[in-house]
């Protein structure tokens, strides 16, 4: 079991290296998404620091978004997804490899370059930090919800769309708690709430998610 | 001591089967046979566990088939008309990847002499994307050779794309797996003998 | 009587009409009595005039946006874990009615909201959360019509409404977990109530006249969902031979 | 080669239609993308009024970009743009009609719901129409240059990540004077400038884009 | 009237062929065979235009035949491995959009009577996502109806797929095209007796 999670896991970080488009046009794509931001609202450091954790953060959340469609699309449509449900191995477990794999791919670059992000918006170190942290927490919720959305509409004619329709109200609540998270300790008032609700979602979602995208991959390829 | 038991489905109004029954022991080979759309595939798709059927039930070694305690799935061996490759990756990279996820583990070595035997030599280290349409089932198929422990193997049409060298490779590979004792249940629209003794199943 | 009989499509088809004609009777005769209530025997608000009158469409049609989800949910994980084919039938029946339940509830709160706190829309939790609710609605009804086969609409879009159910808890406990702009329960078993005795009569009738409605509509939906799906069973040329 | 192009559209537009990628479902999506940001910032009109802007612009980008890989490479994957190039009409011809397809699915729809959104920020009605007319000039832009990125890298086999960074660049420019023009507008300066160059790249696209898209196509296939 | 002359092609350092020679008539058919592998697939979209080969030419009622004055493209009809049809749409609307393009143009009822004739009446009104395999190959197929008028068929394995039925009905097909002066290039790794005459061009 230990060892399929590796196996797939590995599968699909060679895959994203092959196929380098992916990882580099997320993270450019963050990179101007947020970039453009200065650009179009001017220098004003005051209005940056206020809008600078938003902006991050829907980014972060975008990009998550548009690699969505390569989690299980890909495989539904070459016939390996039908081998890792005859393989044998819990799905849930392979599942998991596959959304940690999305995650690694389009989160962890997100977390990694979004404090350098952040200090163009003037981010104090404390915003920073919790901007980070945040995103740590939320990215991986991002991921385990999308995949769900990715999953039931395999094969369905809504195609990317379709699936940005099904998850964008989840993925609303953890914008809000991360960015305000971040706004909430910039004007001094604790974010004790904020954070253990993003906890508690990445909690909830790590527990349910493999669950429901493991019968939403088996319904597909009925 | 596979069975299959008043088997039903429908694809919206178009009923494919119904009370579909058969049996088979070890060291027999099933041929599905049918026309265009008479269901083959979804029927190959059933047995293997990929679909539910509207009635009846599979039956392995005395019990529900899709039962998780039955051990059916790490019997079962499918190979359907998307051979489940990577595009992206080289052959060995494939196999590699995909072959523990189905309790094999080779060594490299294995693999490569096993697609050199499968007449890839040239290819073997190319992604699988500048292949020919007949290279690509080969590598699909070298699968075939690591797949000694699950020994229900069902095939949808293995044969298509391949050429007459590679055909009779295949066969004498399907022969071997009957003779010692494994579960073969497959579709081909050609006629090829296979197995002279196979078990017809006809859906028309 | 055997009433699980009634799980048949078949049974419940010819049941399903003659119920809608009784609930769709009753909710006439609620919506009448509540509107009434509402518009001539509630008194005037001493704070926000004849504006809160809104009140009276706004919490029974709140109300209805989520229990019809969870009701939705609780048919569609029946259908997903037992197979049977009615319950999936029910919560896709249901889901029309919710999303319009949700869409009064927004747009009776937008209009509400202008008088009371000047603005058609504010960001506060509630609002959002129930704003969510619509979209879960459509996002369902999306999964669902975009999905040829109906069995595996059935499956897909189960999960996708039990996913959902978290969303419910959020919408109702809003008003206690963050400090918001919107009004907290006024009604609760566990308390006296806090509004005049006429205009939780007048609430409590609307809401009873908007689950009548709630019903026969899904009724009259569940049939001719039944109606599309069973096409080629040879019961439903008989009974409609018969009429 | 009229009816060619008028058959290529249709044959697009039905498609989009029958996969509910259609306009209401990319509609449905910028709404909500660009709904994020009021969640994301908070709900201060004088900062979302500045932000505005960047953010419909962003989801116009978006909701181009999401579509893009629809426009040519389910045609490469499934053998019909072999169709194309053996059909005998002019490629050009045939891409344009491909290009206007998506425009019309994915920027079109945009552009008609972009004030709407703006009015969510608080918009003025001058900063509106500045909006609309670039929005109108620019999307455009963005579904030929788009197009040339997508047909680039079809067939190319290391080099797609250098394709895709090469073409996200052009894609700045055009955010930046589209956005630009709506804010220096708004700060009372004259937005000529912007306006003019917008227009030239509208025009240079036009001109140019369809041949790089057709020999990148014939490349592809060979 | 179609000439093939000293056509080279390499794949990196693998040479598919060199020097290769043939030329066919009016009512003409060439049969290219060869292991997996050997570049039939290459040769028929050399042929065909799509590809441009590294030596040779292919020549066309004496001119070059990727000259665009040659007429070439409007005479060819290529169906390769990938059938080019759309999956979110139906037999009907796939034929209905694409055969314009190919420059037929027929009335909804011919579209209907051909898939009819193939064996599709249930099954027209689908998304060709919901067909089998042999079902799609047949929608592709029936385009050949409707492409008298490009008379130059070059098929890659057009018979993958189908059934006996099928078979026999495409084999028919080929047949009168041949003898109404159509050409015909194609390759297949089953031994059909397609064209007993016809001209067998082996790339091993
Ligand atoms: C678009 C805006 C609004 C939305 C989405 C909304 C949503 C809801 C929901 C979901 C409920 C039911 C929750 C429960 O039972 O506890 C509710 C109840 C209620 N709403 Fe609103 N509302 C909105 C605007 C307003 C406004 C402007 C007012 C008046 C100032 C208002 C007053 C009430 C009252 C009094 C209740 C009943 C609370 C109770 O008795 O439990 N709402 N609303
Ligand atoms: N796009 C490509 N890039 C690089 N090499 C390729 C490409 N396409 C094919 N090849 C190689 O060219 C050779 C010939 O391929 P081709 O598809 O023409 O073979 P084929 O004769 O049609 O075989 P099959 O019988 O399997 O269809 C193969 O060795 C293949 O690996
Ligand atoms: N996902 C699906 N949804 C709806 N109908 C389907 C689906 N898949 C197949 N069908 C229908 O079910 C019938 C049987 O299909 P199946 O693929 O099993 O046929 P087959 O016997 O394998 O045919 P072939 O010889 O062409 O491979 C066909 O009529 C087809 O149209
Ligand atoms: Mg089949
Ligand atoms: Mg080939």
């Amino acid at each position: 079991m230990y060892q399929a999670f590796i196996f797939v896991l590995r599968k699909e970080l060679l895959l994203a290296f092959r196929q380098k488009t992916d990882m580099v046009t997320v993270l450019f794509f963050f990179i101007i998404v947020s970039s453009l931001f200065p650009f179009a609202v001017g220098p004003e450091l005051s209005i940056l620091k206020i809008i600078g954790p938003g902006v991050v953060w829907v980014g972060a959340l975008l990009c998550s978004l548009l690699a969505l469609h390569r989690v299980f699309e890909t495989d539904f449509n070459d016939g390996s997804l039908e081998h890792l449900v005859l393989s044998g191995e819990p799905l849930t477990v392979l599942v998991i490899a596959k959304v940690s794999a999305h995650w690694l791919i389009t989160g962890l670059p997100v977390v990694i370059v979004a404090p350098l992000i952040g200090l163009q918006f003037g981010l104090s170190v404390d915003s920073l930090t919790i901007l980070l942290i945040t995103l740590l927490v939320g990215t991986p919720v991002l991921s385990l919800i999308g995949s769900i959305g990715a999953a039931l509409t395999l094969g369905v004619r809504g195609g990317a769309a379709l699936t940005s329709m099904l998850i964008l109200p989840f993925y609303v609540p953890i914008l809000i708690f991360g960015a305000g998270a971040v706004v909430a300790d910039a004007q001094g008032l604790s974010i004790d709430g904020h954070f253990s609700i993003l906890v508690a979602m990445l909690c909830l979602s790590v527990a349910l998610a493999p669950l429901a995208i493991a019968s939403a991959i088996k319904i597909a390829l009925e | 001591m596979l069975a299959v038991q008043n088997l039903g489905f429908a694809r919206g109004k178009n009923i494919l089967f119904e009370d579909l029954n058969f049996s088979m022991n070890a060291g027999d080979a099933v041929r599905v046979t049918g026309s265009n759309g008479s269901g083959k595939t979804t029927l190959l798709r059933i047995v293997s566990g990929l679909c539910r059927p509207d009635n009846g039930a599979v039956i392995w070694h005395g019990g529900l088939a899709r039962k998780s305690d039955s051990g059916f799935v790490k019997s079962v061996n499918f190979i359907g008309h998307d051979d489940g490759l990577k595009k992206q990756l080289t052959a060995i990279e494939n196999l590699k990847l995909m072959l523990p996820l189905l309790g094999a583990y080779p060594s490299d070595v294995e693999i490569e002499s096993a697609l050199d035997a499968a007449g890839l030599q040239a290819v073997k280290h190319k992604p699988v994307m500048y292949m020919s349409a007949g290279q690509k089932r080969r590598v699909a198929l070298t699968r075939l050779d690591f797949m000694k422990h699950r020994v229900l193997w069902i095939l949808d049409e293995p044969f298509t794309s391949l050429d007459v060298a590679a055909v009779s490779c295949l066969v004498l590979k399907l022969r071997q797996h009957i003779e010692s004792g494994g579960f073969l249940i497959f579709t081909t629209h050609q006629d090829f003998d296979v197995v002279s003794e196979a078990i017809s199943l006809s859906l028309d | 009587m055997n009433i699980w009989k009634y799980s048949s499509p078949q049974y419940f088809y010819p049941l399903a009409k003659k119920m809608a004609t009784i609930f769709f009777v009753f909710a006439a005769v609620f919506t009448v009595w509540g509107l009434y209530i509402g518009f001539f025997v509630a008194p005037t608000d001493f704070q926000q005039g004849e504006s809160y009158r809104i009140i009276f469409i706004h919490v029974p049609a709140a109300w209805m946006s989520m229990l019809i989800y969870l009701i939705m949910s609780f048919w569609a994980a029946i259908g997903l874990i037992m197979n049977t084919r009615l319950s999936s039938m029910m919560a896709h029946a249901l889901a029309p009615t919710g999303a319009l339940m949700t869409f009064v509830a927004l747009w009776t709160g937008a209009f509400w909201g202008r008088p009371t706190w000047g603005a058609w829309w504010v960001w506060d939790a509630r609002l959002t959360s129930e704003l969510i609710l619509l979209f879960l609605y459509i996002g369902y009804m999306a999964l669902r019509a975009s999905i040829e086969d109906p069995r595996r609409a059935d499956r897909a879009s189960a999960i996708l409404a039990l996913v959902g159910v978290v969303n419910v808890p959020i919408i109702y406990f809003s008003v206690q977990w963050w400090n918001t702009l919107h009004q907290g329960a006024s009604v609760s078993l566990t308390k006296s109530p806090s509004m005049a005795t006429s205009m939780l009569t007048g609430m409590l009738v609307m809401a009873l006249a908007f689950w009548m409605y709630s019903i026969a509509v899904s009724l009259i939906r569940v049939r001719r969902i039944i109606r599309d799906r069973e096409a080629n069973a040879a019961w439903l040329a008989e009974s409609s031979g018969a009429q």
